[in-house]
């Protein structure tokens, strides 16, 4: 086993698949000598040529719409997207297309491609490159919305992605890419799409988050630890579809829940991850859901977006709201 | 070094080989054999005959919205003649007779404008994309078809078709950029019909021509006269063999005309001329191309009436077949089908959920 | 007085809102002599002529983009996209810009503009013409969304929409374009934006829904007041911002609440709604919210779509189911 | 009938006027005064020195991702010049000397690439957009711009630019493309810098030109040397006037060389050779033109000299204002300002929660 770092966790991820199965192609802006902007992809174009490292015209519509035509023609192409908030020109691609084709074919044709791009902020970016709108891909039905919390699961999840029959929009969180190293072993790990996990274990209170939200969730749970209060942390791992099984049986324990995510809260994720605990743990909840999130705002430009994301602080104590210990 | 004109490799040239009256350029006129006409010539018969009949159906309220190709049939067997059962085809929405021709039952295509998701059904084969209705968004299919075509070295060709409406969108002008850069075996088939909608061509666009935009790409241009069936034959015929060579791809402007309303929601006396509407039908390409048949003696009037009543008979099969097919059609629950590969389980009890609520809806109405 | 459609209340707004003030202009699909296909600009050209009623090129990123210049450039352009469903190829323009242009400027440009686009299933429509997607807008920071429910408060609104110094999306149900008249003063009428309406007063129980699914929800109100049930129904008229303290004075009052909505359920409008209750009135909540939605499909073809859509039945259950009555 | 060429009414010229030595070609040479000559002049080096101090900046940590505008001065200023303080400037994100032309303040420019939303304020009645990352998307904005100067008849042009890159964009087509059809005064400068990060122009499109792009929209298009500041500026002349007296839009291509990395953040070692750059920097703008001035004896050592030290110290200071103002500014509460009109109800509740986190978070800092 090798630390890693999530973006040389994702390239293992791309590297074995495409060793295993020449069908797998990497299309996307600068993915090729350059190795994605983020590295990603580094050196896979020397391995693999420009036949399936393929750099592609300054075009997002593009990338998404012939994706799922080289889908439809047998190939599993997983295009990244240089940023997430360059997405939205390829989004009438996603909804219309590569959302639908399977549906639009009774399972004739189908699109099992991925949608790679790097969300979130943290990282001191430029405008419109810091923003976390999973909810926009959560709604659409037809697609599956996959965020990885750490190097080893990236891998893992990437792997599951590229193997998914159905499309995955695969958000990466910028701030976690170079954040820590873990444990990633050699050999093939998959996991499954739609499963959460239990990141820590607790019996106080619930907290459910997922992504770059992680690492202060954890933090937060320390600090709450030294005050005797044990959180259960439940990482979401896929936001849709929804494994609502794992949270409502933590609530069961708890009887009380803080969603954490960053991005803005109304019509949010967690909105959707309350409505179900209220339909399926209502009689458990002692007390309302608290929500930390991003504000209903855009992401401010760098110098004040770290009071814009959730923080310890804000978990902490919204924690402790949920116990009606404040 | 000072301001020189710039050569551009391409140009652009108009094709027509078969007037108006069915007379023929016999230095152009390419080599079809009789038996190839007369299936051409059917083909487009059943085209306007089924396209005919679904109006009608439309009008009895036995059938949703329609979009009519009357007008347009030599710009599509013209063309999609060229391609091999072995090579794909991506529709936009009015390309009904193109569809029949790769295979498409016309039970399906009845379905489908019945609001079934059955009529999307295809052999499974078949290398058929199905309709696509956001106008343009099936371009970059075609793009990503052919490099798939390319990566796997199958000698597949692709063959796109769109409207002159089409040509606004980005997605025309990112799948056309992208298929020249990657050289993919791709022939663009713009049926320019006149109008998208209320909106002439002039209005559409300021360029003389849509076969000149071409020339944004680097890539091959030609403007037919789309209701000429050997001029639309001949030029996809040219950029096929270029696409199967590895020529990379080519943009073919139809020249035709909407003869019909948009869709049988559409009234297109808001905005157009009567006038304008018979010039047109004055190019009518059946009849041209009938004409073209007759003289070669390949047609007369007996063994026309032949395949007209063959043709009448297969589509009122088709018709009752469909509408048959149709009772037993429907289980609401079905909606649920095909989505993903598996259905995740918060979509299982989405469809229990509608599933009690059909059944004992039912045994409210049977309970009276 | 003149009893008119919502297509007749519309084209009454348009008229008077340009007759007003030069600087309102419409531009879209087939909005100049066909009048728009659902006729919601009849005739405008002949009083305004084609400078001001802009038929455009059939690209949605250019109706937008342009709008967004006219704007910046003191116009009060209104543009309509011919269904919903075809709004996604600007959804850049509309994220990036639309909703971003006063706040990247501190406040210097603004972009004083209406998107109107027809939603919503029921009337028979080809595919794509029948989404009801409204919370990929109330997700978006900088915009606000309006979804009227009858001709005059469509009227009303779209005048206040035009008025409005911030971007607007409004979505215009088809199934009530004509679905019935109303009396609509000639004289200026106007609603604020962000205000929700009591349709019904009641106090066993809260339905909250807007646009087409008022129906249906009068409706099955008409049926629990025969089994002796009395509904409030909130019209949000305004899905975001949302107005929560009406809602939330009605869960005071009745202790349980059903959301209705034709868009998908997870992760759409009704998942904010319930987490705002969840966190203004848990106290006060006896029962689960209620959702009654669209499922999380694509809404299929025509021949299937009554079976999708929320009904009288459906709304009807889940009332009793809130009040705990099944 | 037959196959004929069609003939297009535009042609794509190539214009240059001054050479990589600074010979000027006095057929073409354009009537500039020399107070504006050296205007133009001083524009240049102030982009290339600031530009070089915000590099050195963010080296230091002093601010944060920055694109360079290197080599590119005079597709930059030779353009803007023609734009009047009433007509609009819609750029891109890496036009720093023309922003700087157009009047905004290198403070202003400081505090942005700090991440403060307050460097994005400029003079209120600035007729200028503020600079646009999401690639292309600004091409429209100025579209729809050269609509309302028509429609309120105000005689304003439009001036946008944009990189290579930008052309395979679905915007980049729509704007060109309605542009045309409306007749908008709007001038299309694309900076051809031969890369979009790390992707070459010929990757980009398969057309041997960008300008010839022009001929899809029935546009007059134009090829420049960008790095001629004499041909930037004529090819701009013209269509600045053509514009003005209704004769719609031009694309302009310049060819120019991104001689920097794309950001602080690109490593262009990875994807392209030293000895390309060093080609281009021998077509240095700066040096070409400054050889101009001294033949002309418009400059000499000294005078070039003098400017350099204003230029410097020009910097010098807005650096340190700027880094004073810093001081002040970044109240977090502040990110809920501009987004609307009024704040609606629930973002204030947002506003006042933040603030409560911020005092209490202080608070407990104090205690310690
Ligand atoms: C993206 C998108 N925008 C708008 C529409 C509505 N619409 C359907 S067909 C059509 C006109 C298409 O014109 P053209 O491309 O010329 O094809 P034609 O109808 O003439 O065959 C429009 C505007 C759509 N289906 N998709
Ligand atoms: C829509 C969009 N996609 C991707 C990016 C990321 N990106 C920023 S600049 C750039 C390259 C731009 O190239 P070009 O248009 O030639 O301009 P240049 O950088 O050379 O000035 C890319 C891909 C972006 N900002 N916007
Ligand atoms: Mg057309
Ligand atoms: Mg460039």
């Amino acid at each position: 086993m090798a630390k890693m770092t999530m973006v040389q966790a994702l390239n293992l991820a791309l590297q074995q698949e495409m060793k295993n199965d020449d069908s797998v192609v990497l299309l996307g802006q600068d993915i090729g000598a350059d190795g994605g902007v983020f590295r990603v992809t580094d050196s896979l174009i020397d391995t693999f040529g420009e036949k399936r490292v393929i750099d592609t015209p300054l075009a997002e519509s593009a990338i998404i719409g012939m994706a799922v035509g080289m889908a439809i023609h047998g190939l599993k192409p997983v295009c990244e997207i240089q940023f997430s908030g360059f997405a939205y020109q390829s989004f009438h691609q996603l909804e219309n297309h590569a959302a639908r084709m399977r549906w639009r074919t009774q399972g004739r044709l189908t699109v099992p491609m991925v949608m790679r791009a790097p969300y979130g902020g943290g990282i001191r970016a430029l405008e419109h490159h810091s923003e976390s709108r999973e909810a926009y891909w959560a709604h659409t039905p037809g697609l599956k919305t996959v965020i990885p919390s750490g190097p080893r699961n990236a891998r893992a999840l990437l792997v599951a992605a590229i193997r998914s029959p159905d499309p995955i929009i695969f958000y990466e969180s910028k701030a976690l890419y170079r954040a820590y190293r873990e444990e990633v072993p050699e050999q093939e790990e998959i996991m499954e799409i739609g499963k959460s996990n239990i990141a820590r274990s607790g019996d106080d209170v619930t907290i459910i988050t997922y992504g770059a939200m992680l690492q202060p969730t954890l933090e937060a749970a320390d600090v709450l630890a030294q005050e005797g209060i044990n959180s259960e942390i439940i990482d979401l791992l896929t936001i849709s579809p929804l494994d609502d099984s794992l949270m409502v049986e933590s609530i069961k324990k708890t009887g009380c829940a803080v969603v954490v995510h960053e991005a803005p809260r109304s019509f949010g994720p967690g909105a959707e991850i309350v409505s179900r605990l209220m339909e399926d743990a209502f009689y458990y909840l002692e007390a309302p859901i608290q929500r930390v999130t991003g504000y209903d705002i855009i992401i401010p430009y760098f110098s004040r977006e770290k009071d814009y994301l959730p923080n310890v602080r804000r978990i902490v104590l919204a924690a402790k709201a949920a116990l009606q210990k404040i | 070094m000072p301001r020189t004109k710039i050569d551009l490799p391409e140009t652009i040239d108009y094709l027509s080989i078969l007037d108006e009256h069915g007379n023929v350029d016999q230095e152009l006129e390419p080599d079809i054999s009789e038996s190839k006409l007369r299936a051409l010539y059917r083909s487009m018969l059943l085209g306007r005959r089924f396209d005919e009949r679904m109006v009608d159906l439309q009008r009895q309220g036995r059938i949703g919205t329609f979009p009519p190709i009357k007008g347009q049939e030599a710009s599509q067997i013209g063309s999609i003649f060229q391609l091999r059962p072995t090579d794909w085809f991506v529709p936009a929405f009015r390309e009904t007779a193109a569809e029949i021709w790769r295979g498409r039952s016309l039970e399906s295509i009845l379905l489908y404008y019945n609001g079934y998701n059955e009529g999307t059904l295809l052999d499974r084969d078949q290398k058929d994309l199905p309709l696509a209705i956001p106008v343009s968004s099936q371009i970059l299919h075609a793009t990503g078809l052919g490099y798939a075509a390319n990566y796997r070295d199958s000698g597949e060709i692709v063959m796109v078709y769109f409207g002159d409406g089409a040509t606004s969108e980005g997605d025309f002008h990112e799948g056309l950029n992208c298929a020249a850069v990657y050289q993919t075996p791709v022939l663009f088939i713009c049926q320019n019909n006149q109008w998208a909608i209320s909106i002439p061509v002039k209005k559409q666009t300021h360029s003389q021509t849509i076969a000149q935009k071409a020339l944004a790409y680097g890539m091959p241009g030609i403007q037919v006269d789309g209701n000429d069936i050997l001029a639309v034959y001949a030029a996809t015929k040219e950029a096929a063999e270029r696409a199967r060579n590895g020529g990379g791809p080519t943009l073919i402007e139809c020249v035709t005309y909407r003869v019909m309303m948009h869709t049988t929601a559409d009234d297109p006396s808001r905005y157009r001329s009567d006038t304008e509407v018979e010039s047109w039908i004055k190019k009518d390409p059946l009849s041209r191309f009938e004409n073209y048949l007759i003289d070669k003696a390949f047609l007369n009037d007996s063994s026309r009436e032949k395949i007209e009543q063959e043709v009448r008979k297969q589509i009122q099969a088709a018709v009752e077949s469909a509408e048959k097919q149709m009772q037993d059609l429907g289980a609401p629950v079905d909606m649920f089908k095909h989505l993903y590969a598996d259905l995740p389980r918060q979509l299982k009890k989405q469809r229990e959920e509608l599933r009690a609520h059909l059944t004992a809806a039912e045994r409210e109405v049977d309970n009276g």
